[in-house]
């Protein structure tokens, strides 16, 4: 019964927030500069055909219905609060018309979700794993030895680290692929598909691990080390536990809390792809989709990927929420 | 204590040198390092030109100067102005309560689960054309604000319980005098940490921004600066001084800020230990 | 079986070393409760530390001796600080402040105690373990639901006994409880108290309990050392301590409590204690000493025999006087 | 002195909810209590409890920190929290005073201590400017022992757990307030120093005729100290009365337990006190709280709550014992006059 | 402690920088990146044999609908190679002579009166779709059908303009009435530039389909390659040579097409592009920078670029480049202004700035590229410089920029450059407007402009001179360079001058509004000497429509009557027709006159091929084609492609 009003009142703020988020979605395209149906009449023209006003009048009206544009704003709201919380139909692209949104999606997003729950979870195991030895033993050598590579690491642009990492690797030593392409011998969800998809993500899942693995490995640090110091691991010590098991369940447990919240806010974000990964290794992720949605001006598809990612982040934090009493046993549902 | 110095003195010793590159430097500079075609092109760094210059004929050390400056008004005024929004904020939410902090506290929570990458881009390429350095900054602190206002909220709130708090009371101080006499001096030591961390966050977001080509490519920052030789393929073309200057201060100033900060917080850790 | 022989053990700090043990012989014997009585600050913590082998950087034992015999299967063997930490919780045992920072608040309390307990368990698996633990709680009439508990589910009473359950269970010969009463209610404090002495009745072994109350030295210790500024300024039995207190400190922290049923004006000890890193020369109680004397500024006062079993550590007595002398007459020659 | 009473409670309750908004537990942190201090001479009034007895929250709600869920607090005769006559928070501050468990909480560790002294002295009418508040400050900390020049411009870190608590004492004489309530004044600080801040408390008394409000957990020292002595259990008053009176003769079983726990010189233990397992689930039972612990238990005391018994002069207990087990039909709320 | 800690970051530091230089000298043996062992039969990605797959750079990207075919659809991509390989159109365009020809049609449409109303066109015999069935005229009078009963189709707009209607007199000759005068029809319903919209569908599989929801995937091809496979990610496109490539235009034109495969693929950002030329996975290059050649050339000595020497980059690209104003807006609307502009300008920083000097300068409305430069340029150059004056009689021009922009290059280290007057005009152009920047301030002055003390401009009304240029963001690299370069010699001159990147969306969309105020557009266009139909469009007063409208042509909404006038009068006569050119150029002299936008140069476009896998690619010394991979024409060249046996 408590657990009931809990998740009701928590539910009620998830709501409210997916909603005023997607509202923010409808409203900020709406607010640019780019008419997407004139975006598309002037490509039209200025690929060489002319046209009297009225005709272009004439193309304006069939273009702005098949793209889902009538009505005033508040009908078109309307309309984008349906789809969104009932149907979840974005219409079709529209840049790449009539492709549904959706199956842009829905193509795109098994690749990002792959790429990226694999390299956020290694990141995260490696530095928290690293991280909380380091943060154990932060006096060490070699804990600052990490520290200085992590902090060494984690500033350098991504863009340069992921480039250096292509011509290593790609070029130089030419050991990795360097951008994503599948051959079209192999029949999908075979192994050897399913290898080679590995192999395609290799390079840039390492680099997204790499970056993340600083940020990782520098907070469970910052966090074992203050944990180091709590009374009932000095206690634990004078019990004789071994340093092992004080590690994993005295200093671990207990600094793992902000790390799974966190990953849990990483892990709904995976739904946003990873933009400059994604450009960079022509990865055919929801990263680029984004990009090219923006880049053409593509409101429907803008407003599908954005809302895929409120909704993924805000029910990430819920989800988080309902399940951390399992956690951390001090917590109950209040 | 000599750990602590360590780490705080070697901080801002590499802060006081990216101060002086990005502050004092560009008053000195022989001519506006933006201008194009001043120089040659493409010469490696010599004793005329530390830095070299580029494929577009400017000094790359004047430029590196001019950027540095530009990244460091970017971030320092994202991060005053987002710790200083946040703190406000969070502190009248944490004080008020109420209908106000359930609003504010609402509004901190949209704010971090809207996904802000997507939205910076879109907003930067909404505002391409006027896209100043002080829009770009302007974005930014849109996206920063609600962290710190979270943090200062639920320190408002954890604040509100300290006795000294309710001695203030009873020495007859007033609502707006017991913020500022007793709960300021204890957010201003984490708010300053915030601060430091959220330049970092604001140069690494416009140097993204920039990478893409979002942020105000006219104006000089180092994240212009990479685009602009990633543009001349300075990288492939291996004019390591044009591509490696931005990128390397930009690592330094992050070393400088991180060791200033921790060192910052271990000095005041041991401060309340004594 | 267990003895401390001029023991110095300093913390090391930027500024110099903290004398927080600052030679120290002490004697510990089987079958007694002894307490440790001091103001804080006076290094009572850190001798129970050292008692325990728990010797870690800043801390380090800077000269003396530490010397158990452990009786294990009648055989006995002799232990040094280093030996100790080998055989915690079989030989020597911890019953920390009764604070929640001491439990794992992650953890059922169950694993926090097999963790402590299993390495020693030859004999048993995990649910032999925990069938014994569960009787041995029964024993000293704990609810055995307490072992499925997070510590936070539990009061600090029941904590306390918990913990007080966890050092005993394997029968050490020693047991160290530091301040494990502090900020517990008179109620739950006296319970607590009563279960140690019953165990350590039935045990037959030592336990020594640090404590600022007096009253608590009284209701259970046999043996009492009385701890100031790093050294010890008096040692001998409870009811002696109590009824012919020898040391002026001593006498001020007895005569500083109020007794229920007795209005009689009481006096706290006024100033304050010294600072352990720039301990003042002679004496070190001298400064708030109502009875100091010209040479209590001068000489530090050694701790003599003034009756059998009964140490103190004044010039007031002329034993320490004539010790003192010898000393400076030595010295000289 | 407009009213004859300097503080009076009246059928004080505040609860507490733990759990969710609809379905948690209402815990009574303080359940129907009545007091009074009497005004005239000055007088100290302990009360005396475990932890989560509700005394500390019965301190938070008379220094107005804390409202409470039902009845009232009057100080000086009017009212603290409603009413028409309500006094004003700065005329609340110079007639109460508080005097809060850790000293080194006490005091911002950012500020020097004696800016809170100057405030003081400032805000509450003791000065009208900073010379002449020197001067108060200077004598306040004259009567707790302290010098002006050894506190000027401190922070807290540079003092003893006990010269700050000096400093929270004269801090709070400041005002030359009528009432200080000091909410475990004592408990943070080394046992061979605490008679130094209680004998404070006797001396301020007699020399400023100041009454005390003395919450502690510490039976001893609130029989040194006191005048009356209110013994607390789970949120309820259940004995009442001067302190020599209570405390060679209680009538409530949990008193005498109490005093039997205190380790006391001179008087060793013999007996096994039971304890308690699972604390809370006594603040929701509606007969008697201590039924499950106490050693003269009847059937009426799991059924019944029990009355407050007036037993003699000024003193009252919150037991069927005295009143030889007999049920009560009808409530007596007593008021109890001290 | 504090030694240890530092010397550690210095560590650190050094091994970073070592790291970073690694990848500077990262120069691998040309040869050894080859991907396949001695012996083996070297495969590409897609399991094709490599040397009979030729592999072309995607211009376009990724694309996110890789399985949609339907031409009419607003959202298909025909850069992935669909409209290069595999859509033929009626008639197509010669890139080197800028003349049309039959592709499908056997001929050029046959005017059968003299309002140019009523055509007949004829099918070449015996083509077929890809998948055997013939194609007829019924398919072509379907096409038409369909577009003109379905409004939604984007293009039905056009064609319903143009087409009243059609009759099928044979399988392979059909009759066509025009709703308008059509001198030019081959144009209107044929490739000029990059391709056409008026894509032939087969009517055996429309027919029963609803056209605006079909894909039609995979696609049957009219051209001479069929698809073989997509990447469903979209990053490559495979066409395979279709077996009755006989039954194609391109088969009946040229030949048979050599490549057995050729794959469309898209590597990723430039760097990526690069690093896959140097590594002989990529034959074609569609669009890089000089910088990114040079690196090429260093790194791969079987590359190509257009030119064996400077400046290396094709300039035959028919659209010149330029800073276009709205016209109508203040204080653009000004020819004062405009010229004073031009006159700000140093034109060979510009150039430099921009491409490194690689680029051909243009004074004229019409691009530089070779045929115009011959059929306008190099025939007005006299004029310009001798006769042209401001009203006040001030000669702007200065021919010397071809002569000048070597010598500094030359300085710079640039060799092999010719010497004589006449080639460096080939390759730099006849040369632009003086940098003059007093004569610049004396035209802003005689307008109200007004200097502040520290030489900044203020506009008549004494508000600062602030302007932003338009710039296209991540695509089109040398406009938006320029867009910089002129931003920056702009602001030398005084003017606050601020560059707006847009993305494709917004710049177009401010194109076609008005709604900006200078832009590095490109509304220079032409490849024929005759290039009415894009002057017309770009400069006739009856497109002009207020701003914040879209307009249909004119998009910088100047109107002259004069150079109206000289459209009009162009219009009826045919390509050939002398006057044509003649009037033309009195058009060209009216412009310059007004300068209602600012050309600067023709474009040039580094277009690179690797000659490892593949020879015979189009060159100045092979000049078969120009080399516009990206075009419908490229069809056309893949007979002439010769595999080496690598």
């Amino acid at each position: 019964m408590r657990f009931a009003v809990f998740l009701l009142s928590r539910l009620l703020t998830y709501v409210i927030v997916v909603w005023i988020g997607m509202t923010a979605v409808f409203l900020v395209p709406r607010l640019m500069p780019t008419d997407p149906v004139s975006a598309m009449l002037g490509r039209v023209m200025s690929q060489g055909a002319f046209m009297e006003p009225a005709q272009v009048e004439a193309i304006r009206a069939s273009l702005t219905a098949s793209f889902g544009l009538e009505g005033t704003l508040w009908e078109q709201y309307l309309g984008f609060m349906r789809r969104v919380f009932i149907t979840f139909d974005f219409g079709p692209s529209l840049a790449m018309f009539p492709t549904p949104v959706s199956q842009l999606i829905g193509r795109a997003l098994p690749w990002s979700l792959g790429l990226l729950l694999a390299s956020t979870l290694i990141a995260w195991v490696l530095g928290n794993t690293i991280g909380l030895l380091a943060g154990y033993h932060r006096l060490r050598a070699y804990s600052k030895f990490l520290e200085g590579f992590a902090v060494l690491v984690y500033p350098i642009p991504y863009y340069i680290l992921a480039l250096i990492m292509i011509i290593l690797f790609g070029y130089v030593w030419g050991i990795l692929p360097t951008n994503f392409s599948m051959s079209p011998m192999l029949k999908p969800w075979t192994l050897d598909y399913v290898w080679a998809a590995i192999y395609n993500s290799i390079l840039p899942a390492l680099s997204i691990v790499i970056v993340n693995f600083g940020w990782w490995f520098l907070s469970m640090k910052a966090l074992s080390s203050t944990l180091a110091e709590e009374e009932y691991v000095d206690f634990a010590k004078l019990k004789g536990v071994g340093e092992g098991r004080i590690m994993s369940r005295y200093v671990a447990q207990n600094a793992i809390l902000p790390q799974i919240t966190m990953l849990a806010l990483v892990l709904g974000g995976v739904f946003n792809g990873a933009l400059i990964t994604e450009i960079l290794f022509s990865y055919p992720g929801v990263g680029s989709l984004i990009y090219s949605a923006v880049l053409q001006a593509d409101y429907n598809l803008l407003m599908g990927t954005i809302s895929l990612s409120i909704l993924a982040v805000s029910t990430a934090t819920f989800v988080v929420d309902l399940i951390y009493p399992f956690i951390d046993p001090r917590i109950r549902y209040r | 204590m000599s750990k602590t110095n360590t780490r705080l003195l070697l901080g801002a010793a590499i802060l006081a040198v990216i101060f002086v590159l990005g502050v004092v430097m560009p008053l000195f500079a022989p001519e506006d390092p933006r201008i194009w075609n001043t120089q040659p092109r493409n010469l490696k760094p010599s004793v005329d030109h530390l830095l070299g210059t580029t494929n577009l004929g400017q000094d790359t050390f004047w430029l590196l100067a001019w950027s540095t400056r530009n990244s460091l008004i970017i971030g320092f005024l994202v991060a005053i102005a987002a710790t200083v929004i946040g703190v406000l904020a969070g502190m009248t939410a944490g004080f008020v309560g109420g209908v106000v902090d359930r609003v504010l506290t609402l509004l901190m929570d949209v704010f971090i689960v809207v996904p802000s990458l997507p939205i910076l881009i879109l907003l930067a390429s909404m505002l391409q054309g006027k896209a100043s350095i002080y829009l770009i900054s302007g974005i930014l602190i849109i996206f920063n604000w609600p962290w710190p206002a979270r943090q200062s909220r639920s320190m408002a709130l954890s604040m509100r319980e300290r006795e000294f708090v309710n001695t203030a009371w009873f020495s007859g101080e007033q609502g707006w005098k017991i913020i500022i006499r007793e709960i300021f001096p204890f957010i201003t030591a984490w708010a300053f940490a915030n601060l430091i961390n959220t330049v970092l966050v604001a140069i690494g977001a416009e140097s993204s921004l920039a990478v893409i080509g979002l942020s105000s490519l006219q104006e000089s920052t180092l994240g212009t600066m990479i685009y602009w030789a990633l543009q001349h393929q300075a990288l492939l073309g291996r004019r390591w001084w044009w591509i490696g200057a931005p990128v390397v201060t930009i690592v330094v100033m992050f070393i400088g800020l991180f060791l200033f900060s921790t060192g910052l917080s271990e000095r005041s850790a041991e401060r309340r230990g004594r | 079986m267990y003895t401390l022989t001029n023991v110095k053990a300093y913390y090391d700090s930027p500024r110099g070393p903290i004398k927080a043990v600052d030679d120290v012989s002490l004697e510990i014997r089987p079958n007694e409760i002894l307490g440790i009585a001091g103001e804080s600050g006076c290094g009572k913590s850190t001798l129970i530390k050292v008692i325990y082998g728990h010797i870690n950087p800043p801390l380090r034992l800077v000269s003396g001796e530490i010397r158990a015999e452990m009786k294990d299967n009648g055989q006995v063997s002799v232990l040094s600080a280093k030996d100790l930490p080998k055989v915690w919780w079989e030989f020597i045992s911890y019953v920390p402040q009764a604070s929640m920072s001491v439990l794992n608040p992650v953890m059922r309390i169950e694993n926090q105690f097999f963790d402590a307990v299993s390495r020693f368990h030859r004999a048993g698996n995990r649910e032999q373990i925990r069938q014994q633990v569960a009787d041995y709680l029964q024993e000293l009439d704990l609810p055995v639901e307490v072992l499925k508990a997070y510590p936070h589910q539990l009061s600090g009473g029941m904590r306390q006994r918990v913990l007080v359950a966890l050092a005993t269970f394997l029968h050490p010969q020693i047991i160290l409880a530091d301040e494990p009463t502090t900020a517990l209610d008179v109620v739950v404090q006296r319970g607590i108290l009563r279960m140690l002495t019953r165990v350590q009745q039935t045990m037959g072994n030592t336990l020594i309990i640090v404590s600022h109350d007096m009253g608590v030295h009284y209701q259970i210790t046999h043996r009492m050392a009385i701890m100031y500024a790093g050294q010890l300024v008096e040692v001998g039995p409870t009811e002696r301590i109590f009824s012919a207190a020898q040391h002026p400190y001593t006498e001020m922290l007895i005569k500083s409590l109020p007794r229920i049923g007795d209005h009689s004006a009481r006096e706290g000890i006024s100033g304050r204690p010294p600072s352990l890193l720039d301990p003042p020369p002679g004496c070190p109680f001298a400064p708030r000493c109502p009875h100091a004397m010209d040479i209590c500024t001068q000489a530090r006062p050694p701790l003599v025999q003034i009756e059998d079993d009964h140490l103190s550590a004044c010039f007031l007595h002329e034993e320490a006087m004539a010790a003192a002398h010898a000393q400076k007459v030595g010295a000289q020659s | 002195m407009s009213s004859e009473k300097v503080m009076e409670l009246k059928g004080l309750t505040r609860a507490f909810r733990i759990g969710g908004l609809l379905t948690g537990t209402r815990l009574l942190a303080v359940d129907d209590v009545s007091l009074t201090l009497k005004a005239g001479e000055p007088a100290i009034l302990s009360i005396v409890g475990e932890s989560g007895s509700g005394k500390t929250t019965m301190a938070r709600i008379m220094l107005r920190l804390l409202e409470p869920s039902g009845g009232d607090v009057y100080i000086d005769g009017r009212h603290v929290f409603a009413g028409a006559d309500r006094m004003d928070s700065h005329e609340f501050r110079r007639f109460v005073q508080p005097i809060f468990q850790n000293p080194f909480e006490a005091f911002s560790s950012r500020k020097p201590v004696d800016s809170y002294l100057y405030e003081t002295a400032l805000n509450l009418g003791a000065a009208a400017n900073r010379k002449q508040a020197r001067e108060v400050i200077a004598s306040a900390l004259n009567s707790v022992g302290l010098d002006y020049g050894l506190v000027e411009g401190k922070y807290p870190n540079q003092f003893s757990g006990g010269e700050l608590q000096r400093i929270s004492i004269a801090r709070a004489l400041i005002p030359n307030p009528k009432l200080i309530v000091a909410d475990e004044p004592v408990s943070m600080i080394d046992a061979s120093l605490r008679m130094n801040i209680v004998n404070l408390f006797l001396q301020l008394k007699n020399e400023r005729q100041v009454s005390f409000v003395y919450i502690t957990h510490d039976l001893s020292t609130a029989y040194y100290v006191s005048d009356y002595i209110a013994i607390m259990y789970r949120g309820n008053l259940v004995e009442l009365g001067p302190s020599d009176a209570i405390l060679t003769d209680p009538q409530h079983p949990y008193t005498e337990l109490l005093m039997d726990s205190v380790p006391k010189i001179g008087e060793k233990w013999d007996d096994i006190a039971v304890l308690p397992d699972v604390e809370t689930k006594e603040y929701a039972v509606t007969h008697c709280k201590f039924a499950a612990r106490c050693p003269y238990v009847r059937d009426i005391c799991r059924q019944q709550r029990p009355p407050l018994v007036e037993i003699g002069p000024e003193r009252q207990a919150l037991c069927f014992r005295p009143i030889d087990y007999a049920p009560q039909t009808e409530r007596e709320v007593a008021a109890a006059g001290i | 402690m504090s030694k240890k800690r530092a010397s550690l970051l210095i560590t650190l530091l050094a091994l970073f920088a070592m790291v970073f230089t690694a990848c500077a000298p990262a120069a691998p043996a040309g040869e050894g990146a080859a991907p396949a062992a001695e012996g083996e039969e070297p495969m590409t990605e897609v399991g094709t044999p490599r040397r009979e797959t030729l592999i072309i750079d995607s211009l376009d990207g990724r694309t996110s609908n890789p399985t949609q075919f339907n031409p009419f659809m607003s959202g298909t991509r025909f850069n992935t190679g669909y409209h290069m390989l595999a859509l033929s159109h009626l008639w197509e365009m010669n890139t080197t002579t800028g003349e049309q020809f039959g592709g499908m049609a056997e001929d050029l449409p046959e005017p059968l009166n003299d309002d140019y109303t009523h055509f007949r066109i004829k099918l070449r015999e015996d083509l077929k779709w890809s998948d055997g069935q013939p194609l007829t005229t019924a398919d072509i009078g379907y096409t038409i059908d369909m577009v003109l009963n379905n409004p939604e189709l984007p293009y039905n707009g056009f064609l319903s303009q143009v087409i009243d209607r059609y009759e099928i007199v044979d399988d392979t000759t059909m009759e066509l009435w025009t709703k308008r005068s059509e001198p030019r029809l081959s144009y209107t319903l044929g490739v000029t530039v990059w391709g056409d919209s008026f894509y032939i569908i087969p009517k055996h599989i429309f027919e029963n389909e609803d056209p605006n929801t079909f894909m039609f995937y995979p696609p049957v091809t009219s051209g001479p390659y069929k698809l073989n496979d997509v990447d469903p990610n979209g990053n490559w496109f495979l066409w395979e040579k279709r077996e009755d490539w006989q039954n194609t235009d391109v088969g009946q034109v040229v030949g048979e097409p050599k490549p057995k495969y050729i794959l469309l693929r898209f590597y990723g950002p430039e760097e990526q592009r690069v690093l896959a030329g140097i590594e002989h996975r990529l034959d074609v290059f569609t669009d890089i920078t000089p910088e990114s050649w040079e690196i090429l050339s260093t790194e791969n000595e079987y590359a190509r670029a257009w030119t064996e020497t400077f400046p290396y980059a094709a300039l035959d690209d028919p659209c010149e480049r330029g800073i276009a104003f709205v016209t109508v807006t203040p204080p653009y609307d000004q020819w004062q202004v405009r010229w004073a502009l031009a006159l700000a300008t140093d034109i060979q920083r510009v150039s430099l700035s921009t491409f490194a000097g690689m680029l051909r300068v243009s004074p004229l409305a019409t691009p530089p590229i070779t045929v115009l430069q011959e059929t306008y340029h190099k025939p007005m150059r006299d004029w310009l410089t001798n006769e042209f004056t401001l009203p006040d009689g001030y000669a702007p021009f200065d021919p010397d920029f071809a002569v000048n922009i070597a010598a500094t290059l030359t300085e710079q280290g640039i060799e092999d450059l010719p010497t004589d007057e006449a080639a460096l005009v080939d390759i730099f152009g006849v040369g632009w407007w003086k940098h003059d920047p007093d004569k610049a301030a004396e035209l802003l002055e005689s307008v109200g402009f007004t200097r502040d003390t520290q030489g900044k401009w203020l506009k008549p009304d004494g508000s600062p001179w602030t302007m932003t240029i338009n710039a296209p963001a991540n695509f089109e690299v040398q406009s938006g360079r320029l867009a910089y370069a002129v931003a920056d010699v702009w602001n030398q001159f005084g003017i606050d001058v601020n560059v707006a990147a847009k993305e494709g969306g917004s710049f177009w969309n401010d194109w076609t509004m008005g709604t900006f105020e200078a832009g590095s557009y490109w509304p220079g266009c032409g490849v024929a000497p005759d290039i009415w139909d894009n002057m017309n469009n770009e400069w006739n007063s009856s497109f002009v429509v207020p701003v914040g409208q879209p307009a249909p042509g004119n998009s910088v909404r100047f109107s002259d009557p004069e150079m109206t006038a000289i459209l009009d009068q162009i219009a009826p006569l045919t390509s050939d027709d002398p006057q044509t050119v003649e009037l033309m150029k009195e058009f060209m002299k009216e412009f310059v006159k007004e300068l209602p936008w600012l050309p600067m140069f023709g474009t040039s476009k580094f277009v690179p091929v690797d000659t490892y896998y593949w020879t015979n690619f189009p060159s100045p010394d092979n000049y078969y084609e120009g080399p516009w991979w990206w075009w419908s024409l490229f069809k056309y060249m893949t007979p002439h492609f010769e595999p080496t046996g690598r």
